[in-house]
């Protein structure tokens, strides 16, 4: 499905320094829409810090960005998510005291003017268009007006993620979204991924599992002591190729596509 | 030791330097603060601060507050006086009757405090509404055992054991050891200079065996590990509720210690009135000290530097002729910066 | 739902409002005595208005003896008092000659006869028309005179010379406002006596302790102290002792707490100025039922004498009613 | 872990969860009917005049506490605008401004200056990151200095006669089939007249409510009330979210001090005089109703509704028992019970799940 189009995010060359150790070296990769491509490698491999770089949390050394073609500074996460670029964090940025529709819309809330006047909360308003997103996500949560903290971490995250697909994000980043989820859950996330790439939202997926990873991503980039060793279509390749990309065990050539 | 983590050093010791700085600003500014008397003056008021001030430093360095502690003095205080009181009236020695005071004080002083470490560590009541909620109990109860005012009709070895030290100077003329020197002249009497009061010896007695306890032993490590990380601390399979409650009993001894010794100091039931917000100055004292209501730091000894940057703000303004209230601004700007203070500067890193 | 409550809680407040005002009127004066704090002083003015209305048959309704000194305690204590419908009089001690001044005005349009004891509002006079005349009467000690009295007699004790120091309790309180000034005016006659300081204990036994010592540093020639209340005196003779300047620095206190005459039989205080509150009581009460039973008009001021208790007089049969005992 | 309970029978679950407003119902009940003359027009009225300096200093708590954190200062800045607005009535009569405006301007200045604090409070949470405890207990100190030295600790007095007759008086003067007027009494009536004439609703209450009110209506309805209890429920989410916490913080803490002036102010107004410890004595208690009134300390959650029940919890009690000639000193135990309890019933109480819509 690449190649024809132009890539919704690429980034070339992006080297992060901290003092002394190079955390990101020269790595390049890109994205296109509605692909999911999972990011993998070692602890220390340096696949947070370029999640950073790309979510705008750290400010690369060196290299571009480019987003929809044109090229982009993203210098804070807001830049982030005003560009579309939305990032899952494992602890979810959701207001636990807060239903499931004030976070869809925390921050963004929908108003009414009472007797066309004072500005007040559009409750109702703010619920349909919540469980217009989810209904389109394929997410089922009883009600909306439960509160988050009374919600799975399943249906945490599947509302941390309807927020931003709301907020029409183009590019999830997803770091770890399975850990510390049950089974069944799990798989709902999964589901949930391959939903919102059949809907044209690209996806970077960081996982340690390598077999979710292997269920979803149509691609994989493999960085080793932050640099990029490898880049594979998942259905070329295969787990044992990857692990051993991931541990250096064997030299491979041809790493990169031409 | 690099020049960075000189800095550190210093600005991590900040207090030391400006209790210091006080002393001096005060010994040109306030008539005859550099003396004996006003030393021993200060030693001897700020004893039961120290007291209050130390039970709360275990307290906060588990991240925890006790709120309790004022009115739990003044309760104790009240309770010591009547037994000290009664006992002396039925026709007991003195010294029995004020050590059953001392002892009945000090044994009542560990209840509050299992109550408030159950509900904080059992029933995961935030520690700052677990102790406000004894903070009234005890305010009621001092009140109702002082009928609201103070209790009297203690003996006058009371006064004496409170206010007496282990020497008395007479300038040039004589010096005798824990009894004041008889037929004085009035000439004498004025100018008669105590030395160590008792008192003090006792607070910092207890302060150097808790002191050790906090920073020697591993009962004292625990209490960092919890106020550190609680979960990590219960997964290293330390006891965090049975911890917790200890800690909270400790603060309320301490507080019964404080109210023991301000009755001995006063030699009469102090009721609460005057207790009210001497436990925010308890807090203000172990902040200032260097501990964070963040939990996890903190000392006795930074606690005592606190306890005395304060006393010597209130003598030195007192003997300065300025105005009492300027101390309260002192004290709450001295509390803000002592926290930014404590955020400028980077922990201490040894390569 | 729980607005559903809320609505509730208004609703009986609201019918309360409406209901109010219809509650019975006692016929004969009904007495309420609200003291100004929990002090021996006020616990024998109760004492005396407790006796003198079961001599009179009068109905006497004890409110709470205040913990703490200062209009934010008391004015509820009152407002609440008042609210009971059944009070005609009410018998109090203002603790501000200002910050009463409206919220007993207001009691007064209530209906109820207020009479002030001990303390006064406004400048305690009561018989020329102005906004704080509304009172019965004031019964109280004559605060002036009494510090000048004490002035000459401690100024006899210290041999007409030297300093002294005044340990008072508010600054904002008629009664002891004025035994300091009357004390001022009385040294003023003795050009070799100073003043050498006035610090307020807000009725804080401790803190009058910690005050005198503090001055006592400040100034170690200081030879004699006027305590202007029992709280002034007892935490001012504490500090004394423990200076270790008992009888060598004088003492005069006013009020006679059974622990101010026991420091006078020992030594450690030389002078108490006992007023006769119990005497303050009994009048407060005939003049609430001369002026409804009788209805009489009674005179917008009253002075009982005071009695000084000496070493020499501490003894006497005829002393001992004035001491005040708290029980 | 959090508890749940799951059904649709929400009706019940919140009936349960209002067990305040019923405690606060069977306080008056009980008072009501063991108590003399309680339950009557003037005393409770006399509640909610008592009451106001509690339900002012507690409305401002109330914003403080659901970002989850505290300000133990509104007492002493409650002092501080106490002692302001009584200086500047007293300066501007002195200059023999009319009384009215000296009484307009003394408030309005207090309130202004009222802000002040709020405002270092604020910076000093939001931007220097000190925890509010210690920032607002700092201002504690300097508020209570300032103010003492203002009045050099002698409560300011004189003030223009009008002051108390604002601060005394009612909206509404009833007198059954002869008068009825606003403001003030109706001139000249009998001794006997006044006592059975009905006063309704006392000024300094009125002002007080109207305040409450609005700011309730801001916490409840607005996006700004709903910024409030996303940053109490979690910060790092409100900042993703774009809000701006820390301009958010500041100003929450502007809105506790300004209800600790209006405090101040009304103080004033009802007792004519200028007193740095006005509402030292009220600081925890306002602390107290909010959380009895289902706030948590750890942020988040709160209302205004429920502080203004915590409120008259403790007005309730305080004046039942001087009604029953019941020493107070009883009334702080019943208090720190009330308030524990009220904690742990917060906490065992289930979180209530919709099945569905």
């Amino acid at each position: 499905m690449e190649g024809e189009r132009r890539p919704l995010l690429e980034v070339r060359n992006i080297v992060k320094r901290f003092g002394g150790l190079v955390a990101v070296n020269r790595v390049s990769m890109e994205v296109y829409p509605g692909e999911v491509v999972g990011l993998l490698g070692d602890n220390g491999a340096g696949k947070s810090t370029l999640i950073k770089v790309i979510s705008g949390v750290y400010r690369p050394d060196e290299g571009q960005i480019f987003f929809e073609g044109r090229e982009v500074r993203i210098t804070s996460p807001m830049d982030a998510i005003r560009l579309g670029i939305e990032t899952i964090y494992q602890d979810l940025a959701l207001a636990e005291n807060l239903n499931v529709y004030s976070n869809i819309f925390l921050g963004r809330e929908r108003l009414k003017k009472l007797f066309n006047l004072i500005p007040v909360l559009d409750h109702e308003y703010m619920m349909q268009e919540s469980k217009k997103v989810l209904d389109r996500l394929g997410i089922e949560i009883p009600s909306l007006r439960n509160k988050i903290k009374t919600l799975s971490g399943g249906q945490r995250q599947s509302v941390a993620i309807s927020r931003s697909i709301y907020w029409n994000a183009k590019l999830l980043i997803m770091d770890e979204p399975t850990a510390a989820l049950g089974v069944t859950e799990q798989r709902k996330v999964l589901n949930l991924v391959k939903t919102l790439s059949a809907q044209g939202v690209a996806i970077i997926i960081i996982s340690h599992q390598l077999y979710d990873v292997f269920q979803v991503a149509h691609r994989l980039v493999v960085l080793r002591r932050g640099e990029k060793v490898g880049e594979r279509l998942t259905h070329e390749t295969n787990p044992d190729e990857i692990v051993s990309l991931m541990v250096g065990a064997e030299l491979v050539e041809g790493g990169r596509r031409g | 030791m690099s020049r960075t983590q000189l800095v550190a050093r210093i600005g991590r010791n900040w207090v030391v330097l400006f209790l210091f700085l006080l002393c001096v600003i005060f010994s040109f500014t306030g008539r005859g603060f550099l003396s004996l008397k006003t030393l021993n003056n200060i030693l001897l008021t700020s004893s039961p601060a120290l007291l209050l001030a130390a039970g709360e430093t275990f307290v906060i360095i588990t991240g925890g507050i006790d709120l309790s502690v004022g009115f739990v003095r003044g309760l104790i205080s009240v309770i010591s006086a009547i037994v000290i009181r009664d006992l002396y009236a039925l026709g007991y020695s003195p010294y029995f009757a004020i050590f059953c005071g001392i002892v009945v004080g000090v044994l009542l002083g560990l209840l509050p405090g299992l109550v408030n470490g159950i509900l904080v560590a059992r029933f995961r009541v935030p520690p700052f509404i677990a102790t406000l909620g004894m903070y009234g109990i005890a305010n009621g109860l001092a009140l109702r055992y002082s009928k609201g005012f103070p209790i009297t009709f203690l003996p006058d070895e009371v006064g004496e054991i409170g206010n007496g030290f282990f020497f008395y100077l007479l300038p040039g003329r004589l010096f005798t050891v824990f009894e004041k020197p008889l037929g004085l002249t009035e000439a004498e009497a004025r100018n008669l200079v105590g030395i160590v009061p008792y008192a003090t010896v006792i607070a910092f007695a207890l302060l150097f065996v808790f002191g050790f306890v906090l920073s020697k032993t591993q009962f004292g490590q625990h209490i960092y590990a919890i106020g550190g990380n609680i979960d990590a601390a219960r997964r290293a399979g330390i006891p965090v509720e049975k911890h917790l409650i200890r800690v909270y009993v400790i603060s309320s001894l301490f507080a019964a210690f404080s109210g023991v010794l301000s009755t001995l100091i006063f030699s009469i039931g102090t009721h609460t009135q005057f207790a009210a917000s001497l436990e925010l100055f308890a807090i203000a004292a172990v902040v200032i000290g260097g501990a964070s209501l963040m939990g996890g730091k903190g000392s006795i000894l930074g606690t005592a530097l606190g306890v005395f940057v304060l006393s010597v703000l209130e003598v030195g303004f007192l003997m300065s002729g300025i105005l009492p209230f300027y101390r309260y601004i002192a004290v709450g700007t001295i509390l803000v910066f002592a926290v930014v203070i404590d955020q400028l500067f980077p922990e201490i890193v040894y390569d | 739902m729980r607005k559903i409550l809320v609505a509730l809680v208004l609703v009986t407040l609201v019918v309360g409002i409406l209901v109010g005002g219809v509650f019975a009127e006692g016929k004969k004066p009904k007495i309420a005595w609200c003291p100004a704090i929990s002090d021996p002083f006020y616990y024998m003015i109760g004492k005396g208005i407790a006796d003198k209305c079961k001599e009179l048959g009068l109905e006497l309704f004890v409110a709470e003896y205040p913990k703490a000194w200062g209009p934010e305690v008391q004015v509820p204590i009152l407002e609440a008092v008042a609210a009971r419908g059944d009070i005609d009089v009410i018998i109090t001690g203002p603790t501000s000659k200002d910050a009463l001044i409206a919220p007993l005005k207001r009691i007064h349009d209530m209906g109820i006869e207020i009479i002030t004891v001990d303390t006064y509002i406004g400048d305690g006079d009561y018989s020329k028309p102005s906004e704080y005349s509304f009172p019965l009467t004031f019964i109280g000690t004559d605060n002036f005179q009494g510090g000048v009295e004490i002035a000459h007699r401690l100024a006899e004790m210290i041999g007409k010379k030297g300093k002294v120091f005044v340990e008072t309790t508010n600054p904002d309180v008629s009664s002891v406002v004025e035994r300091v000034e009357g004390f001022k005016k009385g040294m003023s006659e003795y050009p070799d006596i100073e003043i050498v300081g006035v610090e307020y204990c807000l009725d804080i036994q401790e803190k009058a302790q910690q005050q005198v010592a503090a001055a006592l540093a400040a100034h170690p020639d200081i030879v004699g102290i006027f305590g202007t209340n029992l709280y002034s005196a007892q935490g001012a003779y504490q500090a004394v002792v423990n200076a270790g300047l008992a009888g060598v620095v004088k003492i005069a206190s006013w009020d006679a707490t059974e622990d101010l005459i026991k420091a006078l039989r020992e030594g450690k205080v030389d002078l108490v100025l006992a007023q006769k509150p119990y005497e303050i009581g009994t009048l407060a009460v005939e003049a609430a039922y001369q002026y409804f039973v009788e209805g009489k008009e009674i005179p917008k001021r009253m002075v009982p004498g005071f009695f000084f208790f000496t070493r020499d007089n501490v003894d006497d049969p005829e002393a001992q009613q004035y001491i005040y005992r708290a029980d | 872990m959090e508890r749940v309970m799951v059904g649709q029978k929400e009706w019940l679950y919140r009936l349960g969860r209002a067990w305040v407003a019923f405690f606060l119902l069977s306080e008056i009940v009980v008072f009501s009917i063991i108590g003399t003359g309680f339950f009557s027009a003037r005393n409770f009225q006399n509640i909610l005049v008592a009451a106001t300096t509690i339900l002012l200093l507690a409305a401002g708590e109330t914003f403080v506490i659901i970002t989850g954190g505290i300000d133990l200062s509104v007492g002493f800045v409650m002092g501080l605008a106490c002692v302001v607005s009584a200086k500047i009535m007293v300066m501007l009569q002195a200059a023999s401004v009319p009384q009215g405006l000296a009484i307009l301007l003394g408030c309005a200045g207090a309130l202004l200056f009222g802000l002040l604090p709020g405002l270092v409070n604020g910076a000093l949470v939001a931007k220097l990151r000190v925890p509010p405890f210690i920032a607002t207990f700092g201002m504690y100190g300097v508020a209570y200095g300032l103010s003492e030295i203002l009045c050099n600790n002698v409560p300011i007095s004189g003030l223009p006669p009008l002051v108390g007759f604002i601060g005394n008086g009612y909206l509404l003067y009833y007198l059954p089939g002869k008068a009825l007027t606003f403001f003030g009494p109706p001139q000249g009536i009998s001794r006997a007249d006044i006592r059975a004439m009905i006063l309704l609703f006392p000024n300094v209450f009125v002002f007080s409510i109207i305040a409450v009110a609005i700011f309730g209506f801001v916490l409840a309805r607005t996006q700004f009330g709903q910024h409030i209890y996303a940053i109490g429920g979690n910060i790092d989410a409100a900042r993703r979210a774009g809000i701006p916490v820390e301009k958010h913080l500041i100003r929450v803490y502007m809105i506790s001090s300004f209800f600790a002036a209006m405090g101040g102010v009304m103080y004033t107004l009802r007792f004519v005089t200028g007193r740095a410890d006005a509402g030292a004595a009220r600081m925890l208690d306002s602390v107290v109703a909010v959380v009895i009134g289902g706030a948590s300390l750890y942020g988040g959650t709160g209302s205004m509704v429920g502080s203004i029940i915590g409120t008259l919890i403790i007005a309730m009690l305080e004046t039942g028992m001087v009604n029953l000639g019941l020493p107070t000193y009883n009334k702080y135990v019943y208090v720190g019970i009330i308030l524990v309890l009220a904690v742990l019933i917060d906490q065992f109480f289930p979180e209530f799940v919709r099945k569905g819509e």
